[in-house]
C-alpha cells in the first residue's frame, strides 16, 4: 500500500494548530479590544500600515493567515466527517481551496499595502 | 462480608433465534467486593447457563473480558460493583459485530494486529552465541510503556475514528508498530511505515484521545500515534523537498 | 465434516504451543503447521506468569548451580538427564526471546538483569518487571506472525485425538463462533494444553486451565506421570486467589504470622535473615512447597491472621519502600490495591497458599515424545520430569520454551523417519466417534445433573482431600466421590442446544477433563504413601526413597478407576539427600 | 451456517455516550472560529490596503454588537484549543532526558509559561495597555 500523502496536508495543520494555540488569543483580545472601543495603537490606520509595508511584515502576516485557515479548514473536514458527511474528497478540496484562496486574497492585499 | 442485589441489564444476541440484540435483566445477590466479571460468573451458574461471554485470567492481564460497563468500554475483571450504582448495563464491545451475547468478532483486529508486522526486524543480525543486545534501561524505557499492551481493544471501543472507519488500523496495532520502531534493536520501520504511514494508518486518527482515557494498561496509543504522525511527515517533507538525502 | 490436512497439529498456543510453532517454522517454512487453541493465544494462561525465567547467564552462577538447585528443589524426583539438557538450553532460549524482542530488565551496562527466586542459590530469573510471562507471550505471539506457514485456528476446542494402528494422526477440534466439528489430518501432533489448577476452587489459574490437553492424551492412552504433585504457591491473595509473585519475596519482601513472627525460622528455614537483606535458599527464599507446609502449620496452632476471607499470614514489603515497589512489582501493588484495599507501600498484605502448578502431566521423556509415536507435549501439560516433586519458580517459564522447541525437532524427526499415512478410514472413524459423542452430549435430556453442580462437588473434593497436607482415609474418600461424579458426569444436561459459541458446551467438556485429571491426581496421591515435595501425607510423613524413588504413572481405566504404575527416576550425579533452607550451605 | 453476526450500526450517539466526546467535539468545533477569525484578518487586510477611510469603517464594523459577540465566542473557543493544544503535546513530542521522560506537567507548564509570555508581548508591542 501506498504512503499516505497525508503529511502535505497534515504538516501544515500542525503547524498551524502550534501557531493559533500560541497566538490567536492575544490577537483576539486586540480586536475585541478594538471592538470594544479602546483600539489599540497598532491598530491606528497610520501604524498598521507602516506595520505591514515592510517585507518581513507582510511575510509575517501571510504566513499567519495561511496556516490559521488551513488549519481551521483541516479540521473541519474531518469534524464534517465525524457529523457524518461522507463525501470527504469533496469536503477536502472545498475547504483546502478555500483556505489558499482566502491566503491569496491575503497575499493581494499585501502586496498592495 | 456484606452482600448486595445487583441488577445487570446485559445485551443478548443468539444468531440461531434473535433477529436483533435485546436486553435480559438478572439480579443477582453479589459480594461487595465484586468485579463484575463475577457477577456475570455468578449468573451463569446459578441463573442462566445459556449466557455466553469471554474471560480468563480474572486478573486483568489477559485481554479477553473488554465489555461495555454503563456505556464505557472496560474490563469486566477489573470494574468493581462498589463503583457501580442502580443497575449495570453490559454490552459487547462497541465498534465489532457481535458473534453472540457479549462475544465479538474480532477477525478484523487480529488482522491489523498481523499487517503491521509487530515482531524485532533486527537493525543488526546477531548470532544466539553473541549473547544479547545491549539495550540500556533507558532505551527500555523509550518503548516499554508500548508493549504494555493486552490486545483487549476497549481503545478500539472507545475511538470514534474506528467506529466511522473500520478500515482504520486503529490505536494498539499502531503503538505496536510504534513500539518496535522505537526499540534500539530495531531496524524496520520503513517496512511497517508501508502499513502504519498509509491513508488508513495514523491518518484516520483524529487525536480524539479516548483510546488513552481508556486503555487499562497506560498504554497511552493516543501519543503513540501523534507520535507517528509527527515523524512520518518529518519522512515525507525530507523525502520530498530533499530527494537527495534518500540513500 | 470439514478435514484440515497438516504436518503437525499443535493443541494450545500458550508459550510452549508458540514456541513449538516457531521451531518448526523455522526448521522447514515448507512445512505445513496447524495452531489450534481455545483462545487466542495472547489469551492463554502463560500471559498470567509474573515473576520470570530462570537461566544461567551471570559470571558468578554456573550449570551445576541450577542443576542442584532444580533437582534438591523436586526432592530428588527430577529426571536428572533431562535437568542437565534443560539448563544447558535454558540460557540458550532466553537470548533467543531477547533477539525476538522481549523487553527484558535491564543493568545499567546494558545486559540482561536477574532477580533472586525461591530454592535458588543465586540470581539466576530473567524478568520484565512483573509480567514476565506477558512479555514472553506476547513476544513468541507476535514473533509467530512473521512466520506464513503457521496457520491458527484460534477459538478451535480440541475434543480427541485421532489414532491409527498405535500412532497419533491427527485430532478433532469444534470450531467455537459455528459450532461445526473440523477433523485436523496430521503426521504428528504437540499437545500443549496448559495445567490443570481449575480443579481445585482456589487457584491462581485462569479459566483455561482445565487439563483438556492431559486428559486428550490420557484417554489416548499416554499415561499422566505424577499427577499427586500438585503446588501450591503460598502467596495468593485471599480474595480472589490472584497471585503475588515470589518476586515479592525475592526482592526482600517477608512473612509474618498474626503476632508479627517471620515464622518460617521455626519451621527449619531459619535463622531469621535481616530484613531487607534476603539470603539465598533461605527463609522468605525457601521452596514453595515448605513454605505452604509452614502456613499449614502455624494456622492449626492459631497463629494465622484472621481475614473475611479465612485465615492468612501478611507479606510485608513496606521496607522495600515506593520506588522499588513501582519499578520493580508494579502489577502486585496495583493488584493489592484494586482486589484487596491494601497498599504494599504503607500496609502488609494478607496471602494464603493457593494451589498453581502442576508437576504431574503426559508422561514425556528428554524428547518431549510421549509413548505413543507421532505425539509430544510441553509446557506445564507435559511431565518430562524436570520439576520432580516440587517444581521451582520460574523453571516452568524456561522449561516451557525449552521443550516446545524440543518437541518441534522431535516431531520433525518423527516425519522424517518416513512413517506412513494414517489411514483415511480409520480417521474418518474415529472423527465420527467423536462427532457421535458431542451430538449425544448436547442432545441428552433427564439426566438432571449440571455442569455447575458437578464442578462444585468435585473442587469440594479435592480442598478438602488433596491439598497441602493428605491421608490416606481422605484420599480414599476422594477416589470414590471422583468415581462417582465420572458416573453422575453421564447424566449432565445442557441448558443450551445450539452451536455458535456455546459455553455450556465448552464447560461441560472441560469438567470432563477436569475430572478425569483429577481421578490421577487422587489415585497417584492414595498410592503414593510418603511424603516428598509437595506430596505431603499426615500418615507417612517421612520421604521413603526405597520404595517411591519413582514416578507414578496413571493409566486411564475407562469407565473403571485409573491403573497406577510406576517408571525409575533417572539419576546421573545426584544421590537423594537433605534438602537443606537453613542457610547452612551460605 | 449458524453464524450470523449482528453489526451494530453506528449513529452520532457516540457523541453523548461520555463527556469526553462532548469536549472532543468542542476543540473540533474551535476552528470554526479560528478559522472565520482567519477570514476576518484577510478582510481586514483588503480594508487596510484600500486606505484610511476604509480601515476606518473595518474598525466600525468591528464595533457591531454581532462582532462584539463573534470576539467573545471566538476567544472562547480560541483559549480552549490553546489549552487542549498545550495539555496533548507532550504526548506528541515526549522529552526523554537522562533515562526518564520529563513529567507531562513541565512540558505543558513550558508551553503555557511561552504562553503566556508571547500574549503579554504581543499586547504591549501593541499598545493595548
Ligand atoms: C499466576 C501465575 C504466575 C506464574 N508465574 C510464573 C513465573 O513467574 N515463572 C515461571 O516459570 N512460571 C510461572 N507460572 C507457571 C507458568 O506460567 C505456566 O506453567 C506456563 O505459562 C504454562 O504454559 P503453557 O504454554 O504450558 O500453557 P498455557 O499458557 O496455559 O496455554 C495453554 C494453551 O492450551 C490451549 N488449550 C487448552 N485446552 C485446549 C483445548 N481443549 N483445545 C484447544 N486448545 C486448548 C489454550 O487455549 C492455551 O492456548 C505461573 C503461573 C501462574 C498461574
Ligand atoms: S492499547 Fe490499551 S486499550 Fe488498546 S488494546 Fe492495548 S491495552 Fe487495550
Ligand atoms: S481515540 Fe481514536 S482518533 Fe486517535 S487518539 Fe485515539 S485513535
Ligand atoms: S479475564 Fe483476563 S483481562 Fe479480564
Amino acid at each position: 500500500m501506498a504512503q499516505s500523502s497525508k503529511p502535505i496536508v497534515w504538516g501544515p495543520f500542525a503547524a498551524g494548530g502550534t501557531l493559533t494555540a500560541f497566538l490567536t488569543p492575544a490577537l483576539m483580545v486586540l480586536t475585541l479590544l478594538a471592538a470594544l472601543g479602546y483600539t489599540p495603537d497598532l491598530l491606528a490606520y497610520e501604524r498598521l500600515h507602516a506595520f505591514a509595508g515592510s517585507w518581513l511584515a507582510k511575510l509575517a502576516l501571510a504566513g499567519t493567515v495561511f496556516l490559521t485557515l488551513w488549519s481551521a479548514a483541516h479540521r473541519l473536514r474531518i469534524t464534517c466527517y465525524d457529523l457524518g458527511v461522507r463525501a470527504d474528497t469533496l469536503v477536502a478540496t472545498l475547504l483546502y481551496s478555500a483556505a489558499l484562496a482566502g491566503t491569496a486574497a491575503a497575499a493581494l492585499y499585501l502586496s498592495r499595502i | 462480608m456484606s452482600e448486595r442485589r445487583v441488577e445487570l441489564e446485559v445485551l443478548r444476541y443468539h444468531p440461531e433465534t434473535d433477529a436483533a440484540p435485546r436486553f435480559q435483566r438478572y439480579s443477582v445477590d453479589c459480594r461487595e467486593e465484586w468485579v463484575v466479571l463475577d457477577a456475570l460468573n455468578h449468573v451463569k451458574e446459578t441463573l442462566d447457563p445459556t449466557l455466553s461471554y469471554r474471560w480468563s485470567c480474572h486478573m486483568a492481564v489477559c485481554g479477553s473480558c473488554g465489555m461495555m460497563i454503563n456505556g464505557e468500554p472496560r474490563l469486566a475483571c477489573k470494574s468493581f460493583l462498589r463503583d457501580y450504582q442502580g443497575v449495570i448495563r453490559v454490552e459487547p464491545l462497541a465498534h465489532f459485530p457481535i458473534e453472540r451475547d457479549l462475544v465479538t468478532v474480532i477477525d478484523d483486529f487480529m488482522a491489523k494486529l498481523k499487517r503491521v508486522k509487530p515482531y524485532l526486524i533486527p537493525a543488526q543480525a546477531r548470532a544466539l552465541e553473541q549473547g544479547e543486545y545491549r539495550q540500556t534501561p533507558a532505551e527500555l524505557k523509550r518503548y516499554k510503556q508500548f508493549t504494555l499492551c493486552m490486545n483487549c481493544m476497549l481503545c478500539y471501543a472507545a475511538c470514534p475514528e474506528y467506529g466511522l472507519i473500520p478500515k482504520f488500523i486503529g490505536p494498539a496495532a499502531i503503538s505496536l508498530a510504534h513500539r518496535y520502531n522505537q526499540d534500539s534493536r530495531d531496524g524496520g520501520r520503513a517496512a511497517r511505515q508501508e502499513e502504519i504511514a498509509a491513508a488508513e494508518g495514523v491518518w484516520e486518527c483524529s487525536f480524539t484521545g479516548a483510546c488513552s482515557e481508556v486503555c487499562p494498561e497506560h498504554v497511552d496509543p493516543a501519543a503513540a500515534l501523534q507520535q507517528v504522525k509527527i515523524k512520518s511527515t518529518v519522512d515525507w517533507y525530507l523525502a520530498h523537498l530533499m530527494p537527495w538525502l534518500k540513500k | 465434516m470439514e478435514t484440515v490436512h497438516t504436518d503437525v497439529a499443535i493443541l494450545g498456543a500458550g508459550g510452549a504451543g508458540l514456541r513449538a510453532a516457531i521451531a518448526l517454522a523455522e526448521a522447514d517454512p515448507k512445512l505445513r503447521i496447524a495452531l489450534i487453541s481455545k483462545v487466542y493465544p495472547m489469551r492463554s494462561h502463560t500471559c498470567a506468569a509474573e515473576g520470570g525465567a530462570a537461566g544461567v547467564i551471570k559470571p558468578d552462577d554456573s550449570l551445576e548451580h541450577h542443576f542442584h538447585d532444580t533437582v534438591a528443589g523436586g526432592d530428588w524426583l527430577s529426571d536428572q538427564d533431562v535437568v542437565e539438557y534443560f539448563i544447558r538450553e535454558a540460557p540458550r532460549e532466553l537470548v533467543q526471546l531477547e533477539h525476538w524482542g522481549c523487553p527484558w530488565n535491564r543493568e545499567p551496562d546494558g545486559s540482561v538483569a536477574v532477580r533472586s527466586f525461591g530454592g535458588m542459590q543465586k540470581q539466576r530469573t530473567w524478568f520484565a518487571a512483573d509480567k514476565s510471562g506477558f512479555h514472553i507471550l506476547h513476544t513468541l505471539f507476535q514473533t509467530s506472525l512473521k512466520h506464513p506457514s503457521i496457520e491458527r485456528f484460534d477459538e478451535f476446542y480440541a475434543t480427541e485425538l485421532l489414532l491409527d494402528e498405535g500412532r497419533c494422526a491427527g485430532l478433532v477440534a469444534i470450531e467455537m463462533r459455528s459450532g461445526r466439528l473440523v477433523r485436523f489430518d496430521a503426521r504428528a501432533v504437540i499437545v500443549a494444553g496448559g495445567g490443570a489448577g481449575r480443579m481445585f476452587p482456589f487457584t491462581t489459574n485462569g479459566a483455561v486451565k482445565t487439563g483438556d490437553g492431559m486428559a486428550l492424551a490420557y484417554r489416548a492412552g499416554v499415561p499422566l506421570k505424577d499427577m499427586e504433585f500438585v503446588q501450591y504457591h503460598p502467596t495468593g491473595l485471599p480474595s480472589t486467589g490472584t497471585l503475588l509473585t515470589e518476586a515479592c519475596r525475592g526482592e526482600g519482601g517477608v512473612l509474618l504470622n498474626k503476632n508479627g513472627r517471620r515464622f518460617l525460622q521455626d519451621y527449619g528455614m531459619g535463622p531469621e535473615t535481616p530484613l531487607g537483606k534476603p539470603v539465598f535458599k533461605t527463609m522468605e527464599l525457601g521452596p514453595r512447597d515448605r513454605i505452604s507446609q509452614a502456613f499449614w502449620h502455624e494456622q492449626k496452632k492459631g497463629n494465622a491472621v484472621p481475614t473475611q476471607w479465612g485465615d492468612a499470614m501478611l507479606l510485608d514489603m513496606r521496607h522495600l519502600g515506593e520506588k522499588k515497589i513501582d519499578e520493580r512489582l508494579p502489577l502486585v501493588r496495583d493488584m493489592s490495591i484494586s482486589y484487596m484495599s491494601v497498599d504494599p507501600v504503607t500496609d502488609p498484605v494478607p496471602v494464603r497458599p493457593v494451589v498453581h502448578y502442576m508437576m504431574g502431566g503426559i508422561h514425556t521423556d528428554i524428547r518431549a515424545a510421549t509413548p505413543l509415536p507421532g505425539l509430544y507435549a510441553a509446557g506445564e501439560c507435559a511431565c518430562g520430569s524436570i520439576n520432580g516433586a516440587n517444581r521451582l519458580g520460574s523453571n516452568s517459564l524456561t522449561e516451557l520454551l525449552v521443550f516446545g522447541r524440543r518437541a518441534a525437532l522431535s516431531a520433525i524427526e518423527h516425519l522424517q523417519s518416513g512413517a506412513p499415512p494414517a489411514s483415511d478410514a480409520a480417521l474418518a472413524g474415529g472423527a465420527a466417534a467423536a462427532q457421535a459423542r458431542i451430538r449425544e452430549l448436547m442432545q441428552r435430556s433427564g439426566g438432571g445433573e449440571t455442569v455447575a453442580g458437578l464442578r462444585k462437588e468435585m473442587m469440594q473434593a479435592m480442598e478438602q482431600h488433596a491439598g497441602i497436607y493428605r491421608n490416606g482415609e481422605g484420599l480414599a474418600e476422594a477416589c470414590g466421590k471422583l468415581a462417582d461424579l465420572r458416573r453422575r458426569y453421564a447424566r449432565i444436561e445442557l441448558h443450551d442446544r445450539t452451536n455458535v459459541y456455546n459455553t455450556d458446551l465448552l464447560q461441560a467438556l472441560e469438567l470432563g477433563s477436569m475430572l478425569d485429571c483429577a481421578e490421577a491426581v487422587v489415585a497417584s496421591a492414595l498410592e503414593r504413601r510418603e511424603s516428598r515435595g509437595a506430596h505431603q501425607r499426615l500418615d507417612f510423613a517421612a520421604r521413603d526413597d526405597a520404595k517411591f524413588l519413582k514416578h507414578s504413572l496413571a493409566w486411564y481405566g475407562g469407565a473403571g478407576a485409573p491403573r497406577i504404575d510406576y517408571a525409575p527416576v533417572s539419576i546421573t550425579s545426584s544421590q537423594p539427600g537433605v534438602r537443606d533452607y537453613s542457610g547452612a550451605h551460605a | 451456517m449458524s453464524r450470523k453476526p449482528y453489526l451494530r450500526e453506528e449513529t452520532m450517539r457516540w457523541v453523548f455516550r461520555h463527556p469526553r466526546y462532548l469536549r472532543y467535539m468542542a476543540r473540533e468545533f474551535s476552528c470554526l472560529f479560528i478559522g472565520g477569525y482567519g477570514l476576518l484578518m484577510v478582510w481586514g487586510l483588503k480594508r487596510l490596503s484600500e486606505g484610511p477611510a476604509a480601515w476606518r469603517s473595518f474598525l466600525e464594523v468591528l464595533q457591531s454588537p454581532a462582532s462584539i459577540a463573534f470576539h467573545v465566542l471566538a476567544l472562547g473557543f480560541a483559549l480552549y484549543h490553546s489549552v487542549t493544544w498545550f495539555k496533548l503535546t507532550p504526548k506528541a513530542l515526549p522529552v526523554q532526558v537522562g533515562g526518564e521522560f520529563l513529567p507531562d506537567g513541565i512540558i505543558s507548564g513550558a508551553h503555557y509559561a511561552v504562553w503566556a509570555a508571547l500574549s503579554l508581548a504581543v499586547l504591549i508591542l501593541a499598545g493595548a495597555f
